[in-house]
C-alpha cells in the first residue's frame, strides 16, 4: 500500500502541487500547536518548583530568623 | 470499584500514576505523529478532485474530530466537580478548558485555510461544522473568563462546572439549529465540505492514525498541565514538599 | 529626606505605566469588551442572512455599531477599582494638575481596549464579505474614533463613578454623544466602497478626535471630582 | 454644638504655623457636622481629632485636604489659601483614608512605586528598606489580594516612611493593625513629629506622644 514517495523532487514537495501555502500553513500551525501545548506546561513546571524552592528556603529562614529573636 | 473511584481522586495518586503512564503515552504519541504525518505528506496520492489538499483534510479532521471531545470531557469532569466534589475532576477542567480552546482555534484555521482552496473564501458561513466551531470557541473561551474571572478557587470551581455542564448542552443545541438554519438558507453554496471527502482506503487509514496521534497528544498535553495544577494547589502538603526539596 | 519632586510627565508615565500593568495582570478586563465584540459581529449574519452581498451592506454599519458597544462594555472598569480602592484620592492629591494623569489612564486604557478592537476589524470585514478595498478606511476610522469614544466616555464614567449601581446608566448617558462618529465612521467606509475618497470623513473625524483629547480630560478631572465629593 | 477643647495653648507667632483653618462650617444632609470651628497646627504637632461615630471627623479630614469642597470659612496653608497654591499644599500632603489607596491587583512594591512617584521620585531600594521596616518582609512579590487587610494597611504606613510629606492626615490608620503595628506605627507619628512635620489623625486609640494634642468635635 504504501507506494513510491508521490514528489518527484524536493521542489514540487514544496509546492504540492500548486497549494503549497494551504498545506504548508496547516501543517506549520499544527507544529507549532503541538509544541505550544508540550513545551509551556514543562516550563511551567519547571518555574512552579523554582517558586516552591525559594518559598522553602525564604519560610526556613523565618524559622531560624524567629527562633533566634524569640 | 466505589474505592478505586475515591482513590482516583487524590491528587497524589494521580500524580504517581500519571508519572509512570507518561514516558509511554509520549512515546506512543511521537510513534503515531511521525508516521501519520510521514505518509500524509509523503505517501499519499493526490486526490482526484482535491489534489494534494486532501493532506490539510488529514490534520483537520483529526483536530475537528478530537475538539468534539472536549465538551463532553467538561461535561463529565464537571458533574465530578459537583456532585462528588472532587478537587482533581476541576484541575483537569481548568486545563481542559485551555486546551480545548486551542483545539477549537486550530480546527477553524485548518477548515478556512482548506476552505480558502475548494470553496474560495477563508470564512464560509453556509458551513455548519465551522460555524458550530466557532460557537464551540466562543463558549469554551467563556468558560476560562469565568474561571479567571473569579479569584476564590472554591467558587471558580463549581462556578466553571456548572457552565461547562450547560455550555455542553448548549453546543449540541447550536450544533443542529445551525445545521437546520443553513438547509434553510441553502443557497447556491459553492461545495458543501460531505460531497467533497476523498476517497480511497489510504486516505481514511491516514487520518486514522493523526486521530490516534492527536487524542494521544490531548492526554499528555493535559496530564502534563494537570499536574501542574496539581503542585500549584497541593503545594503546602508534605508530598509536594518532599518532591521539591528532592527536585 | 526630599528628594526632587518629579515632573509632570514622569508622573504621566506612572500613571500610564501602572494602568498597563493592571490591564494585563487582570487580563478579564481585556478579553471580555474583544470577545463581545467578535461575538456580536457574529451573530449578525446568522440574524440576517449569509449571502454575501446582502452581508456588504450590512458589514460596515455592524462593525462600527459593534464597536461603539464593546467600548461601552469596557469603559465601566476605567475609574471603578481605583474608586474602590482609593487610588483615584491619590490620584486627585498629586501635585500634578490631574488633566495629565486622567489622559494617562484614558490612552492606557484605550491602549488596552480599543486597540485590539481596532486590530481585529479587518478579520470581521472578511467575515462580513466587505470588499478588500475598503479595509484600509475602516481601520483608520476605527483608530479615530475609539480614542473618542473612550475620551467622552470616561466624562461620563467619572460622573457615575460614585453611584452604587453601575449598570447600563453609562451606555445611556454616553451613546448619545457616539451619533456623530459613529456617522462619519461608516460614511467614510461607505465612500470608499463607492469609489470616492473617504478623506474628507477621516479629516473631520481628526477634528473631532483633537478636540476631545483637549477639551474632555478636563471635563473628566471636574466630574472626579465631583464624584469624590 | 463644637466645642474647641485644644489643651494646649499655641504661641501666636504664624510662622510655626502649618495649617489654620477659620470658622469652619459643613453641613451633611441637613445636619450640621460643625460650626465656626477654629484651630491651627504647628510644625512638629500631632493633632488627634476626637469625637462620637459620625460627628464628622472624616469629613473635616477629607475638606482640609481639599476633597471635599462643601464647606464654608478659610483654610491656609503657611497663611495662604489652600485654594491658591494647590500644587503645593499637595506636594506637602499624605492623606491616607478609609480606603487606604492600595490596589489589589498589583503586588506592594508596584503599589509603593506608583503612589510615591506621584510625589517624588524614589527608588526600589528605598521601597523594600519601608516594607522591611513594617513587616512586610517576604510578601513583597505577592499581590495584594492574598494579604490581610492589615497587611494592605501597612502597605499605605510604608508610604509614610518614604513620602517626604511635611502633614500626613490619616484616617483611622490603627484599626486593623495588631500591638506591634500599633507601637511601631505610633512611634513613625513621634519621628515625623520630631522632624518638624505635622500630623493629623482620628483614632479611638488611645495615643501616648508627647507632641499630642487633642480637637474634639459634635
Amino acid at each position: 500500500m504504501l507506494d513510491a514517495i508521490q514528489f518527484s523532487s524536493f521542489a514540487d514537495f514544496i509546492d504540492m502541487g500548486g497549494y503549497g501555502f494551504n498545506v504548508w500553513s496547516v501543517y506549520g500551525l499544527f507544529a507549532i500547536f503541538v509544541a505550544v501545548n508540550l513545551i509551556l506546561p514543562l516550563r511551567k513546571k519547571q518555574r512552579i518548583l523554582r517558586q516552591l524552592k525559594r518559598r522553602m528556603t525564604l519560610d526556613e529562614e523565618i524559622n531560624s530568623e524567629d527562633s533566634q529573636s524569640s | 470499584m466505589w474505592l478505586w473511584f475515591s482513590k482516583l481522586g487524590s491528587p497524589k495518586w494521580f500524580y504517581e500514576l500519571s508519572g509512570k503512564w507518561l514516558p509511554w503515552l509520549v512515546a506512543a504519541m511521537v510513534v503515531f505523529m511521525t508516521v501519520g504525518l510521514v505518509w500524509g505528506l509523503l505517501f499519499l496520492p493526490p486526490d482526484y478532485q482535491q489534489g494534494f489538499t486532501s493532506r490539510i483534510l488529514i490534520v483537520h479532521v483529526a483536530v475537528a474530530g478530537t475538539s468534539l471531545a472536549f465538551f463532553p470531557l467538561l461535561l463529565v469532569s464537571g458533574t465530578i466537580t459537583l456532585v462528588w466534589r472532587m478537587k482533581l475532576a476541576d484541575m483537569v477542567a481548568k486545563n481542559a478548558a485551555i486546551l480545548g480552546a486551542w483545539f477549537s482555534f486550530i480546527t477553524l484555521a485548518t477548515g478556512s485555510l482548506w476552505g480558502s482552496v475548494m470553496w474560495g473564501t477563508w470564512w464560509e458561513w453556509t458551513d455548519s461544522r465551522l460555524v458550530s466551531m466557532l460557537f464551540q470557541l466562543f463558549l469554551l473561551l467563556g468558560v476560562i473568563s469565568l474561571r479567571s474571572a473569579l479569584e476564590d478557587s472554591e467558587t471558580a470551581a463549581k462556578a466553571c462546572a456548572l457552565l461547562s455542564i450547560v455550555g455542553c448542552i448548549n453546543v449540541v443545541i447550536i450544533k443542529y439549529s445551525v445545521e437546520w438554519w443553513n438547509t434553510l438558507h441553502q443557497v447556491s453554496s459553492p461545495v458543501s465540505m460531505d460531497t467533497q471527502s476523498p476517497n480511497g482506503p489510504e486516505f481514511w487509514i491516514a487520518t486514522l492514525v493523526m486521530i490516534v496521534a492527536v487524542y494521544l497528544f490531548l492526554s499528555v498535553s493535559l496530564i502534563l498541565s494537570t499536574r501542574n495544577e496539581i503542585l500549584e494547589r497541593e503545594r503546602r502538603s508534605q508530598w509536594v514538599q518532599d518532591l521539591v526539596s528532592k527536585s | 529626606m526630599s528628594e526632587k519632586q518629579t515632573t509632570t510627565s514622569a508622573a504621566f508615565l506612572a500613571t500610564l505605566k501602572r494602568d498597563l500593568l493592571i490591564a494585563f495582570k487582570k487580563k478579564n478586563d481585556i478579553v471580555n469588551p474583544f470577545m463581545f465584540f467578535i461575538i456580536v459581529v457574529s451573530l449578525f449574519p446568522i440574524g440576517i442572512s449569509p449571502e454575501s452581498d446582502r452581508l456588504t451592506e450590512i458589514a460596515a454599519g455592524v462593525i462600527w455599531i459593534s464597536v461603539l458597544l464593546a467600548s461601552m462594555l469596557s469603559m465601566d472598569n476605567l475609574y471603578r477599582a481605583d474608586f474602590e480602592d482609593g487610588s483615584l484620592e491619590q490620584l486627585l492629591l498629586s501635585p500634578h494638575p490631574l488633566f495629565f494623569l486622567v489622559l494617562a489612564k484614558n490612552i492606557s486604557h484605550w491602549l488596552v481596549s480599543g486597540l485590539p478592537v481596532v486590530l481585529v476589524s479587518p478579520l470581521l470585514a472578511y467575515m462580513l464579505a466587505l470588499p478588500d478595498e475598503a479595509y484600509l478606511t475602516l481601520v483608520l476610522s476605527l483608530l479615530l474614533g475609539t480614542p473618542i469614544m473612550s475620551l467622552v466616555g470616561s466624562i461620563a464614567v467619572a460622573l457615575t463613578v460614585g453611584l452604587g449601581s453601575r449598570g447600563l446608566i453609562l451606555a445611556v448617558i454616553t451613546l448619545p454623544m457616539s451619533v456623530p462618529v459613529l456617522i462619519f465612521g461608516t460614511l467614510a467606509v461607505q465612500s470608499t466602497l463607492n469609489s470616492q475618497s473617504p478623506l474628507g470623513y477621516l479629516s473631520l473625524m481628526l477634528v473631532m478626535l483633537s478636540v476631545s483629547v483637549s477639551l474632555a480630560p478636563l471635563a473628566s478631572a471636574a466630574a472626579l471630582k465631583i464624584s469624590v465629593n | 454644638m463644637s466645642s474647641v477643647a485644644s489643651n494646649n495653648s499655641l504661641d501666636a507667632n504664624s510662622e510655626g504655623i502649618m495649617l489654620s483653618a477659620r470658622q469652619l462650617f459643613c453641613e451633611r444632609d441637613d445636619r450640621v457636622l460643625f460650626k465656626n470651628l477654629d484651630f491651627d497646627l504647628a510644625e512638629g504637632q500631632v493633632l488627634q481629632v476626637q469625637g462620637s461615630n459620625g460627628s464628622g471627623k472624616t469629613t473635616l479630614l477629607r475638606i482640609l485636604c481639599g476633597l471635599n469642597d462643601s464647606y464654608a470659612g478659610s483654610i491656609r496653608w503657611y497663611g495662604q489659601e489652600i485654594e491658591e497654591q494647590a500644587a503645593a499644599f499637595f506636594a506637602s500632603l499624605l492623606y491616607i483614608g478609609h480606603r487606604v489607596g492600595v490596589s489589589k491587583v498589583l503586588t506592594p512594591i508596584e503599589n509603593l512605586r506608583f503612589s510615591c512617584s506621584l510625589k517624588q521620585a524614589v527608588s526600589d531600594d528605598q521601597i523594600m528598606g519601608a516594607l522591611k521596616k513594617v513587616g512586610l518582609r517576604c510578601f513583597e512579590e505577592s499581590p495584594c489580594y492574598t494579604l490581610s487587610a492589615g497587611q494592605q494597611q501597612r502597605v499605605s504606613l510604608a508610604r509614610l516612611l518614604i513620602s517626604p510629606a511635611k502633614l500626613w492626615v490619616l484616617d483611622e490608620p490603627f484599626t486593623t493593625l495588631d500591638t506591634k503595628g500599633v507601637a511601631q506605627l505610633e512611634s513613625i507619628l513621634q519621628d515625623q513629629a520630631k522632624a518638624g512635620g505635622s500630623v493629623m489623625v482620628t483614632t479611638h486609640h488611645q495615643l501616648t506622644i508627647p507632641q499630642l494634642s487633642l480637637l474634639s468635635l459634635g
